[in-house]
Order: structure tokens, then C-alpha cells, then sequence
């Protein structure tokens, strides 16, 4: 184990991979000299060169296709977006190419992809650079998705999709880069996709959330454990594969379900959590299934407006206990 | 210059191609053929004269009028037209049909349904050979509305600050479905956008083999040597409507009667292989032949091809290792 | 009243409009001679020119960002792309333009736009140009966004988006062009955006649905009617603004609640209605809400996997019977 | 050619902005502002000798780089300090901060954040212009990263087959955030690509006031007749980091000396100024000074200004007519 922020672990398993695999390589905007913004690929240049360490020009669309065209052809691609907001630029390459080119092909095409970025809110970078996309990815077939909370997931769950023989899109978030933890060393440190974690246990509310609103909704179980209330704390880990059987289970012990998260809540990926468990444990649930996201606007630069957006920790334990004494 | 061996393989793929086409005309007239199918008729040559220097290990990216495409790089008759017929036996198992056919065994990175979608995944192939030490290109084809796409220039300029061994092929047929070049696209020649990349591009008559063969051979040699990319526009003419509902208000009979009767590329090259005594009017016609034998054939396998089981719909999403 | 096909209606609509004000023009590939891909601008170059129906490159990046300049700039554009599946290929200008402009600039630009394609199955058009993406729009802020399932509802929603001072996307269905109905004549025929249609009354069950999928709804509930079962129908029309208080009063009168459409069901729009609707009249149901749509794959060429991954009318009333004796 | 009242005009943008920046620069230091911060320190000359030509009805898009654009443009230090700062009083109530800052009434289309956003948005003001008759350009500014933007491509070939009354200034600083150009831009004058639409390009010192002036006259002057688009490369250099926590590993100390030292556009112009008579040196020290009093000013309005409320947070997403 060594304590590491969530920005080396990712470094760590690039450069692992990297040197294990050469069909590794990485391609984006600035992952050269200066190693990306937040610094994942920080001097990696120097030990595999500028062919495998790849400043690209500012071009998305080209990034992506790019990666698709390298990825049929043999290589395994390590694409990065700047931020996630950017995947726009690039969309028909993400949801037309990337996503239906093996299933369209008949099969035979086999796509090695990782198109790895940040995003969500938290650095004042407003509309553009601060939204929380994952849903998207969910919504149009072809790609799994994963999205680390925590520096030990984003080494475990980075190297299953680096070697996954199927594009990968990667959320990870620029609030979190800071943010440190123990990583296991061991280089074949992999978390499987398709399995949620449970970050907290509880017995009266089942909390499903991700990314940043894990460590919120957390503390918003420790405020709802004053009251005397249990919350259960879920972190799917990934949104494709997604484990349902983890949050239903959760619910039918606690019969209350809460999803929280910063995508925006309109058609946000949380609906689809509770639409699909109320499916499987109707006849367990104690009160309606709560819902928070982003309010429906763009994301504003002002930090007060911002936060206004997004769900609170304060919104968080007044639907669990909205979902309590309903 | 083309021998006789090259000759003769690409009038054969010009035949079989141009019998696909009107096979597929056919059907889609009688109904045993649906959705959006794009004919390339008339631009054969292209093409064929590309894909005659191209192996396996080459790549291609082709594009929603991609039967072409896909026959000259080594696609059968029966398995591609079973496709377009959506059988379980095709190549993509009745999921692709016309707009994304793809025999990916070949070296064919697919056909593809959106405008200009080919250009950067050709692109990223020509970086995998580069990576890889591969002695081999990529070809990205396109038509001259495509040239006006984003990715046209991303890719471009990418392949060009890379060096990259791709080579663009511009099919540029006079119009971007019912819209005449002159409309959408700021210079007659889209090979002067060349410069906008500082790599050299070319202009050719599309429907003359020998032609499209030569400036192909050109830029195939640059790639190799590491120069990196090319333009090549050829400029061509479709014969058909651009799908196969089309009411071709945006042209006259007489336009396309004219490049039908005069500058049928298949007939040009016939007569250039007979001139140049790289082949007989017999051999040239026992082509024609087998290649009408062979659509035959290739008629009654993806007719009596069954259709694919719904059963399976879910698979390939994602490969299961 | 007139019968005419739902593209004769648009057609109709888009020449009334552009002749009560000129600042309304058509801007999208093939628009002029050829009159789009099916016939919604025919002939209409004959009547305004081509600078006023217009040509343009086949750039859908180009296309959406000059009408968000064109409408800054005091224009009323309606820009067309082809299919909605391109939208993907504009996604940039769409979300991160488009739909924030006037949010980020303090409320000071006003963007009358109407952004109109058609999409969905039906005619064989397999993976990229067979998409059904309206929820995407519901997801990302700052668009309104229509889905006509009649002649009448392509005339009095369009005639809406086109005065409406917001950026509107209009989906149309491909499969509908073809289906005729009464529309009437006056020209100043609208209808409201945010007020869902009831396309059949009932007691039993609520189906909620839109565009292609009223009419397979309707079939079933007619298969249901043989069988004893009442099913209401509602078309909500916009989905943004989203009519709930319609679908909630009658989920409180029926107590069951089924969602179908042909969008993705991951993530697709059915989950936000079940789960706002979920919240509103948790006590009335009696039992899960069922949600369908289209499966996790791209959609396939051929009709028989086609149909086989959208909702069948059988499926639909399996879900009906299953809500009934769950 | 220049004369005074304009010499004047841009000598005092100039400066205004120079301050603005400096100040700005200062105050994020400071922590008083946040966010992501780009500054146009060094680059004045372009953002000034360009709006000097354009009045309200012209019509400007910006950049994630855009408080130069935006004073230039018309907007005042107080109110674009307080955007920044995410204040009510600010020119977007706090919502845009500096990467979407805009004064919409005075023709400015916004900054935009994403990288290439902004080129189509101005072209398609050009349409409106030109739509509506008006005696009117419109200007898109952009750096030489964006310039590999497909955005770039598609927009100025729509302009050019459209003539559109639309300028596309390339600000060439010779990075795209880390990147030095060379090794993202297949071309070293990004002017060159102009020949790719037909269409006039000229590359200029980005920090000789009277040449971007000259060369952004000729193409206003073509874009009025109705000849349509220009390309205009200005070659300058941003003397801060990219952003305000840019580490710089990618130049070096001397080489921003250098520039800061021998080309720094306020000082050359200031220079030409007075050489040809066209002010004072205390006519200029005045505009410095009342340009340094008004941004002491600013900061007292910007940092005095109350926040936003945020009961009005959803606000605006749609106009309620
Ligand atoms: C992104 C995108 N935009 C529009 C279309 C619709 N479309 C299909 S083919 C075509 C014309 C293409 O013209 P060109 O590139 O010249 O190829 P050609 O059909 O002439 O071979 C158009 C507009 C599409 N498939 N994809
Ligand atoms: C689409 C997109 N890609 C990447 C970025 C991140 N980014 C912001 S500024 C920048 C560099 C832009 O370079 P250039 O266009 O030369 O403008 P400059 O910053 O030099 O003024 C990059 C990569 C972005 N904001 N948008
Ligand atoms: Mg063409
Ligand atoms: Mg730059």
C-alpha cells in the first residue's frame, strides 16, 4: 500500500500499463510536457517518449476517431479529453464511431479504447467546464463506464479498463485529484467492473450516489446518524455494467431509496436507478424513491450560484428523512 | 504504369462492382432490397485503381456509398450483397446493411453512414501503422461534400504534423446528394486544400485508371517513405440518382447521358488495355463473364440466406474475452 | 381543416410563417430543390429565394453555430439537420451553445431558433441514422423540446416553436411523415407547449408515450379493451416543459403507470417519469411502473433484429396485463 | 492610415486592458479572484486596432481569452471586473466569470470557453448582417490552437461560398495552452490555409498596431463590398502563463523577456505615436493615467458589488416573453 492522491494513482496505473503492454500509448491535448492538466501523465514523456506520450492538436473529433481508427488497427489507446464538457465536440465519434463500431461490424472489430477525462463542478470553471455527463455515456449503447471515488478505485477500476477489450470511458473528477488514499501496490491490482461498493453500511435509507457526492452523501449520513438515522452509502464504481443487484438488495433491507448526484436531475442517471429498482422491489419500498441533481440550468461561475445548482449535503438528509417520515 | 496482371485485376473489380451496383438496383426496385443504398456506379474506377495497390495489412475507410470500397478490397459478392439484404450471412450479420458495410478481415475499417465519420479513423489506422513499423498505408475515402466536414480538416492537419502514411481520396462526383459542388464548397479543386496542410494534392480525372492508378502510386511512395499524407481528388460522376429514391431535380438527363456515353470509366480502361495490348477483347469479355456468373451466384446465395435470428440481437455489444 | 400528411403540415406551417415574418428563414442540406428528404421545404425556394431557403454544406457544426450567431444577431432561424443522429456531430454548438447562451450571458441574448430533424426506425436505416436522442435534450438545459404524433400536432407545435422567442428542438418522426389527419387551416393555429394531449381515455393503466409510439400505444390499448383493461393513453407533446400534473392526475385515477418509447430504455426519459411521477402519487400506485424502450444495443439493419429491439405492441400490453396482476 | 482620435482610441484600449489584465492577474493572486483565468497580457494590439474599426452593429466572438476582446468591444472596466469576480453587478450577473464573459448590447457574442466555439457563432452574425442588409462585419477571434478546430473549416468555407461579411482574426501566440504551434499546425502561417476557401489570408505582426490595423482595413473594406471572408494571422505572444497556474515548462524565461523587453505592442505604439506626431508624450501619460484611475476605480465597484442571490439561480434559462 502506498498513500497517493487520486491524480497519481491514475499516473501510477498509465505508467504500469504503459510499460507492461507497448501497445499502450496515450493521445491528448497537453499530456506531453506538461502532463495534463492535473498532471496524470506528469512526466511520463521522458521514460516512453513523445510517440507514446502523444500532444495532440486541439482537435476532438480527431482525438476520438483517431483512437477508434489506432484501436481497430491493433493498438491500445489511452485517449484523453480535456474535460468531459469537450466529449460535445467530439460526439459523433464518441456515440456513432466508438460506441456501435464493433456491434455494427458484426462483431469483428474489437475496440481496445480508454477515453479518459474529468469532470463536474468545484473549480469555478462555469457552464462549459463543469458538467457532469456520465448519463449520456449510459444512455447510448456501446461503451462501459466507470467512474472512481476514490485513489485506490481509480487504480483498480483504470487498469480493468486499460485492459478491457472494449472502449472505456472514464470519469474521473477534478475535485477528487487532490484527494488521497492508500493504493495497494500490486501491479495486477484490478476492481471489477459491474460491482458497487459499499461505502458506508446502514439499515434505513439506501444512499446511491458517485464520484464527488460519495464523500457528501457520506457526510450526510454522519449528520443523519445524530438523528439516530441508519443510511446505507452506495457507490455503483461503474455505470456500465451497473449493479443492481447491490442497491436492490440494499433496499429491500432498508425500503427507502435516495440517488443523488451532480448530473443534472432531469433524466439524470438516478431516475434510471429508480425506475429500474422499483421495478425489482416495489413491494419493499417504504416511501417514494428520492431523486437530487443539478437543477435545470447551465452551471453558473459564481461559487454561491453554483452551489445552489447542485444538490447540498443539507438537501441530502432532508430526502432521507423526507423518505423517513414521508 | 499498370502491367498486365494489375490490368486485369482491376477491370475484373471494376466489372464486379458495377454488376453489384445494378444487381442491387434491381432488387431494390423489386422490393427484395430496402433501406438507404447508395450506388457507385460511374465511379468505379476509383476505387478499384487505389485498392489495386493496397494488401491486407492496408487500411481503408470507407464511406455510405462503400460497396465499392469494400468489393475492391477483397469483399466477396455473395457475403457483401447478403449484407445489404441484411442475412444472417453477411458480413456484419444482417446488422449493417449498405450504410456500414465492412468485410474487417480485409482491412476494411468499415463504410460509414455519417458524412466525413471515416476521415479520423483512417487517420488513427495510418497511426497504428506508423506505431507499429508496418510497411502499409491507410486510405481514407470520401466525396467532395464530405471535404467540407470538420474532420476532413482535424484529420488532415493531424496526419500532416504526424507524418502519418494516409492518404485522402477525394471521390469528388459533382455534388453532396442533390447539392452541386459550386454550393457548398469554396474552391473547384478540393485538392487545393492541400496547402492549407503543407501536403501536396492532386487532381484527376476520376474515371481514367491510369490516372487515379499513377497519382495513387505517387502518394502511396511518399507515405511510405515517412513524407506523410496526400490529397488525391478524382473527380468522378455517379450515374444514379444518390439514393435510390432519388427524383434527380438538381440535374439534367442529358448531364448524366453524357458521362454515361462518354466517359464510362469502365469502357475507357477496356480500350486503354487493348490499345496497350495488356489484354484481348476475349479475355476481357471472359472477365466480364465470370464476373456476371459470379453475381449470379452471389444473387442466389444471399436470396436463399436465412434471415438473422432476433435472438442474437444482443450480442457483440461488447467483446467478451 | 385540411387533411394532409405531418409533412405537409410542416411544409405548410414553415411557409406561413416565413411569409408573416421575414426574418424566418430555412437553413439545412438539401433544403432548396430537393425540399429536405421529405419534402418538408418543397418547392418553397421558388416562393424565398435560396437566401431564405437555403443550401449549405454538409457542416451540421456550421449549420447550428451560425443560427445561434444568425439568432444572436436578430434572425428567426430554423435549422434543419438531416436526421437527428447528427445532431451528434453538432453536439457542441447544441449543448454547450446553444442551450447556454442566453443562461451565461446574464439573460441578455434571446435565441429564437428552431432546430428541427426527424428520426427513429422503420426504414431500414440502420445504426447511425435510425436514433431515437430527445432525452439527451431534456437532459442538458436550455432547450425546449417538441415531438408531434399527428398532422395537426406537427402544424400547432411548429407554428408554437418557430414565434417562441427560445431555442426549440423539433423532433419529428420519419415513419409519421406519411400519416395524414385533419389540420386546421388558420394560421395562427397553436399549441401550448407544457400541456400533454390525452390520446385515449381509461381507468385501468396510463401509458405514457410519444411520437411513433402513440400509435403502437393505442393498439394496445385496444388489445387490452377486448381483454377487459382500460388503458388511458397521454402524449405529453414537449417534453420540455413536461406536462406531470396530466400524468399524475391519471396515475392517481388509474394506480398504474407504464412509460414506452422508442428512445434507449437505459437512462432514456420513461425513468424520469416513473420517477417523478413516483414522487407525486407514490401512495396511489399499486404497482411498479414499467418502463420500456429501445434495448442496449445500436439498431440493426435488418427489420426482423430492428423490430426486435424497439417495443413490440405485445410487449406493451404484457407490461399492462403485468401491472394489472402483478 | 491612422489618424489621431483613433491613435488615441487604441493607444487608451490598450492600456485599459493592460491594466484590466494586470489587475486581474493581482487579484487572483491575491485569492480575490478564482476560476479559470486566461490573460491577454501582451497580445493588446490585436483586440484594440481591430474594434477600432467597428461600431455596436459590428459584431464580435470571442475566446476562452476574451477580456481583451470584450473591452475592446465596448465594455466597461467596473462591470467586466465584477463578472469576473462572479458579481451581481457583473455584465452576466455572475454566471459567465471570465471564460463567457460578454456585453451583449455592444455586438459582443461572447467569450467562449470552448476552443473553436465561437468561429461558427460569428459567421452566423455575418449571415444575419448580411440577411439584413446592414453596412456591418462581423469578427471572429481565435488562437492558433483553435485553428485546427473543425469549427475553423466548416465555418469559413460556409463564409466563403456565402461571402459573408465575416473576418477571421487568428491570434497567433504561438502556443495552444502548452503546445508550441509546430507541433500542433501542419503550416507555419496559419494565413496560408485562406487558399483552402479561395480566399484572401495575410499574416501580420500581431503587435504592430498600424499593421493589424491595415490589414484588418483592407478586409472590412472587402467583406463590405460584398467580396466576402478574410483570414488574418496576427503573430504576438501572451507574456502570462496560459493560465493563471501554468507552470510554464514549455518556454523559457528569456524567450518571455524578450518579448516583454523588445515587442511589447503598447510601448512600440506608444513610440509610433509620438514619432509621427500623432500625440504627445502627456497627452499619452494622461490616457495612462485616467486608464490606471479607472481600473482603481473598477476594483472598488467589483470588489463593493454584492453577490448574486442565489433565489434567482434559475433565472433566465428561458425567455419568458
Ligand atoms: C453527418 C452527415 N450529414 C448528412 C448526411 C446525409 N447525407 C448522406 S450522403 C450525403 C451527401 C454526401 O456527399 P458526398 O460527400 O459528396 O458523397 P457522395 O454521396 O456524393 O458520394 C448527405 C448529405 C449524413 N449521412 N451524415
Ligand atoms: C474544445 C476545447 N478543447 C480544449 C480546451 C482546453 N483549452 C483551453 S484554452 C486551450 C488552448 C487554446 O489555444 P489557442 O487557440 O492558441 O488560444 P490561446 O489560449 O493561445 O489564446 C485549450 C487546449 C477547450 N477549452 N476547449
Ligand atoms: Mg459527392
Ligand atoms: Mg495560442
Amino acid at each position: 500500500m502506498a498513500n497517493m492522491t487520486y491524480a497519481q494513482a491514475v499516473r501510477k496505473v498509465i505508467q504500469e500499463e504503459m510499460r507492461r503492454d507497448d501497445k499502450v500509448f496515450v493521445m491528448g491535448e497537453d499530456v506531453e510536457k506538461l502532463g495534463g492538466v492535473f498532471g496524470t501523465t506528469r512526466d511520463l514523456y521522458k521514460e516512453f517518449g513523445t510517440e507514446r506520450i502523444r500532444n495532440t492538436p486541439i482537435s476532438e473529433s480527431a482525438i476520438v476517431g483517431a483512437a477508434v481508427g489506432a484501436a481497430s488497427a491493433g493498438m491500445r489507446p489511452i485517449a484523453e479529453l480535456m474535460y468531459w464538457d469537450f466529449a460535445f465536440v467530439a460526439a459523433d465519434q464518441i456515440f456513432n464511431q466508438m460506441c456501435k463500431t464493433r456491434y455494427v461490424f458484426g462483431g469483428n472489430a474489437k475496440l481496445p479504447i480508454v477515453l479518459r477525462s474529468q469532470q463536474g463542478t468545484g473549480r469555478g470553471n462555469a457552464a462549459t467546464h463543469s458538467q457532469s455527463l456520465e448519463t449520456i455515456f449510459m444512455h447510448i449503447p456501446g461503451v462501459k463506464v466507470a467512474c472512481p471515488s476514490t485513489p485506490a478505485e481509480a487504480a483498480g477500476l483504470l487498469r480493468t479498463a486499460i485492459r478491457d477489450d472494449n472502449p472505456v470511458c472514464f470519469f474521473e473528477h477534478k475535485a477528487l485529484y487532490i484527494t488521497k488514499g492508500e493504493v495497494p501496490d500490486d501491479p495486477e491490482f484490478m476492481i471489477p467492473f459491474g460491482k458497487a461498493d459499499i461505502k458506508r453500511e446502514g439499515s434505513d435509507v439506501t444512499i446511491v450516489t458517485n464520484l464527488l457526492y460519495v464523500s457528501r452523501a457520506l457526510e450526510a449520513a454522519e449528520e443523519l446518524a445524530k438523528e439516530g438515522i441508519s443510511a446505507e452509502v452506495i457507490d455503483p464504481r461503474t455505470l456500465v455494467p451497473f449493479d443492481y443487484d447491490t442497491v436492490t438488495e440494499s433496499v429491500k433491507k432498508t425500503g427507502r431509496l435516495v440517488v443523488v448526484h451532480e448530473a443534472h436531475q432531469n433524466c439524470g442517471w438516478g431516475a434510471q436507478v429508480i425506475a429500474e429498482v422499483s421495478k425489482r422491489a416495489f413491494r419493499y419500498l417504504d416511501a417514494a424513491p428520492i431523486h437530487l441533481g443539478a437543477k435545470p440550468c447551465p452551471l453558473p461561475f459564481n461559487p454561491g450560484l453554483e452551489a445552489a445548482v447542485i444538490p447540498s449535503v443539507k438537501e441530502i438528509v432532508d430526502a432521507c428523512k423526507a423518505a423517513m417520515y414521508h | 504504369m499498370i502491367d498486365k496482371k494489375t490490368g486485369l485485376w482491376i477491370y475484373n473489380k471494376m466489372n464486379e462492382i458495377r454488376d453489384f451496383e445494378e444487381t442491387a438496383w434491381t432488387l431494390f426496385t423489386e422490393n427484395k432490397l430496402r433501406g438507404s443504398v447508395h450506388l457507385y456506379t460511374g465511379e468505379e474506377a476509383v476505387a478499384a485503381s487505389v485498392c489495386a495497390q493496397l494488401s491486407d495489412e492496408d487500411l481503408i475507410a470507407s464511406t455510405h456509398r462503400g460497396h465499392g470500397h469494400c468489393i475492391a478490397k477483397g469483399a466477396e459478392l455473395d457475403r457483401a450483397l447478403a449484407e445489404l439484404m441484411g442475412k444472417a450471412t453477411g458480413y456484419c450479420k444482417g446488422r449493417s446493411g449498405s450504410m456500414h458495410i465492412a468485410d474487417f478481415t480485409k482491412g476494411n475499417l468499415g463504410a460509414n453512414a455519417i458524412v466525413g465519420g471515416g476521415i479520423p479513423i483512417a487517420t488513427g489506422g495510418a497511426l497504428a501503422l506508423k506505431m507499429q513499423n508496418k510497411p502499409n498505408v491507410a486510405v481514407a475515402f470520401f466525396g467532395d461534400g464530405a471535404s467540407n466536414q470538420g474532420t476532413f480538416h482535424e484529420s488532415i492537419n493531424m496526419a500532416a504534423v504526424w507524418k502519418l502514411p494516409c492518404i485522402y481520396v477525394v471521390e469528388n462526383n459533382q455534388f453532396g446528394m442533390t447539392v452541386p459542388v459550386w454550393q457548398s464548397t469554396s474552391v473547384e479543386d478540393i485538392s487545393v486544400r492541400g496547402a492549407a496542410y503543407g501536403i501536396p494534392g492532386e487532381t484527376v480525372d476520376g474515371n481514367d485508371v491510369v490516372a487515379v492508378y499513377e497519382a495513387f502510386a505517387r502518394a502511396k511512395e511518399r507515405a511510405l517513405k515517412g513524407e506523410g499524407p496526400s490529397i488525391i481528388e478524382c473527380k468522378t460522376y455517379r450515374w444514379r440518382g444518390h439514393w435510390t429514391g432519388d427524383p434527380e431535380v438538381y440535374r439534367t438527363r442529358e448531364e448524366v447521358e453524357d458521362w454515361k456515353q462518354n466517359k464510362d470509366p469502365i469502357k475507357r480502361f477496356r480500350e486503354y488495355l487493348i490499345k496497350h495490348k495488356l489484354a484481348t477483347k476475349k479475355e476481357l469479355d471472359e472477365i466480364n463473364e465470370a464476373a456476371a456468373e459470379k453475381m449470379a451466384k452471389a444473387v442466389e446465395f444471399a436470396m436463399n440466406s436465412p434471415e438473422p435470428d432476433p435472438a442474437h440481437v444482443l450480442d457483440d455489444v461488447f467483446y467478451e474475452g
